[in-house]
């Protein structure tokens, strides 16, 4: 039976590697078949900016791997709309546009709906 | 099915209780443990929005030893219960899901 | 019921170790089992038989594994996070050409394929980090 | 003599930029790095303390590599300088003190 | 020629090592002889607080390890004033009172007087 | 000027160890002098000779030794610091018993007090940390 697992990935990318090491963990488990979601909350949603050249710092750019996640059938991409307000950024400046905005109450029953949480 | 939080930061420094509250949910449990504790504190920044959270029927946890590791015993807020962690793993068997806050 | 834990932080610099550990022997006491422990991000140093910490602190690395064997608990390593923050069993460091392996031998290093299988496995997963 | 404070967190989620410029004064330089960059957006949660103290002659640094990564480019506020690492090191020889704020 | 060195020491004692390394380094430095002084800011104040039981969790109390810090000859300990007040703590709650509480101003005009920051 | 550099974060997990190489690279440059790098807390991870990156990613460990074998900077790793975290030499390993070391050669572990000293030494003492 198909488990429900939700990643949510609320850091910063680049500063500390949770972010990239959230990321590695999605692509990972779109190989075992399940209903997979994806939330960025908090300063996680810094990864979906457009304009990144990470490898100025050595790192490869996020902007550059996200846009993989449907072909892995992750389907199932969030974003936190209040985590979006209090940084100023619209939807629409985000990379792509296959991300569904969800305000807190939609983001607590999400959560309400999985088998499992993977908190990065 | 409802979610067991918890929260190991200190939210005098840090945004993550305040997130977790932002989209805590009637039927949740928030367990403060680790720095996470400094914010069963009477003076906490998110003493409002926990105490509207009590009244709503979330239950708010803080683990008693790491409240008596750094000696806030007589500082907490008397709407957040203690537990140990039997109560710990007895949350997370009554949630569905446990999202960890760090 | 069936537990897993994640457990993504350092021993010593960070109490999150600690707290998976007493978590982990808590959920045992109370007759759940223990399905796996998977150590990702910095987590990975849990596993390492080089800590020597003083006399009166934890060896986190034995206590694990004494409670790995009393309870048969798999103990699983994230072989790519390990690898960067040099954390080798003796394979990885003949492959590389690495002069010595440090992985304790409780300890198993293994794909993140393994987080996934152990959410899949077990009726609650929870994650201890920061 | 002053002092070159160095902040590498996100305001948004830490309140390590909030606490160095409580203690920045006149004659001191704040420079903003990795996470920290953040910092200086149009949007940072501490525009007006910024602004405030730059009027007063403090000079607000952001590294540019970290700009750069973050895509941040086009959404930085205007009173604060980008700066590579040479102009880092020129400044912590400006200052007599470089105090981090981790 | 004594430098003079200020150790400043911003972390929670016990989720992170942070604050006990600083400590060591507190104490490893008194043997040299320099004028040093310490400041506890941020949640670094919560170091402080008498009664901690740190065994609790398998460590050492900072409350039974600070009162020595006078013994090594540090005996300029400084706590940062707005850090007390947002968290709701007076000075005579602390672990020992030959500290003393420095507003904003003053914490700045004791930066600037430093040879040496040390940052923790 | 003299410079001395305290790294307190681990190479990978944190951007700060990159930030401190970048720095001292650029002190050169501008020809200010190095004369000690001091690893602490989890920046003792620095000195491993077993991080095993990727191809692609950054070899931390080769990076600092090749910068102080070119300018002749001091690398000195917090003793204390480095035996929690499971950083030996092979003096330290026998000393313990430990199965093997993995101190890189170009680092020395030694106590604290070679921070104090850096900072007694140097006109500029910058921390890289978190």
């Amino acid at each position: 039976m198909r488990k429900k697992i939700l990643f949510i990935s609320r850091h910063a990318p680049y500063g500390s590697s949770i972010a990239k090491e959230a990321l590695d963990a999605v692509l990972t488990a779109a190989a075992y078949d399940q209903d997979l979601s994806l939330l960025f909350m908090d300063d996680g949603i810094f990864q979906l900016l457009p304009n990144q050249q990470a490898n100025a710092i050595g790192q490869k750019s996020f902007a550059s791997m996200l846009p993989a996640l449907p072909l892995y059938d992750v389907e199932n991409i969030f974003v936190h709309l209040e985590s979006l307000q209090a940084r100023g950024i619209s939807k629409n400046e985000l990379l792509f546009d296959s991300v569904q905005t969800l305000d807190s109450t939609a983001v607590s029953a999400l959560l309400a709906q999985q088998d499992h949480l993977l908190s990065f | 099915m409802s979610t067991l939080h918890t929260v190991n930061k200190s939210p005098f420094t840090h945004g993550t209780l305040a997130s977790c509250l932002s989209i805590c949910t009637d039927s949740d449990g928030v367990l403060l443990l680790e720095d996470g504790v400094f914010g069963a504190m009477t003076t906490t920044p998110c003493a409002t929005r926990l105490t509207e959270l009590i009244e709503q029927g979330v239950r708010v946890y803080a683990l008693i030893d790491d409240v008596k590791a750094r000696g806030l015993e007589k500082m907490l807020m008397s709407n957040i219960e203690l537990t140990d962690y039997v109560g710990f793993v007895q949350l997370s068997t009554q949630h569905r899901c446990v999202q960890s806050w760090y | 019921m069936i537990f897993s834990l994640a457990v993504y932080s350092p021993p010593y610099s960070s109490q999150a170790s600690e707290s998976a550990y007493r978590f982990a022997e808590a959920l045992l006491a109370e007759g759940h089992s223990l399905y796996r422990i998977f150590f990702y991000q910095d987590g990975v140093h849990n596993s390492s038989q080089l800590l020597t910490p003083p006399q009166d602190e934890t060896d986190f690395t034995s206590r694990w594994r004494e409670l790995s064997e009393r309870h048969h608990i798999d103990l699983v390593v994230c072989i790519a996070a390990a690898l960067k923050r040099g954390i080798l069993d003796e394979e990885e460091a003949n492959r590389y050409e690495k002069p010595a392996h440090n992985l304790h031998e409780g300890f198993a290093l293994s794909g993140l394929g393994q987080l996934v299988d152990a959410a899949l496995m077990s009726d609650r997963l929870v994650t201890f980090g920061g």
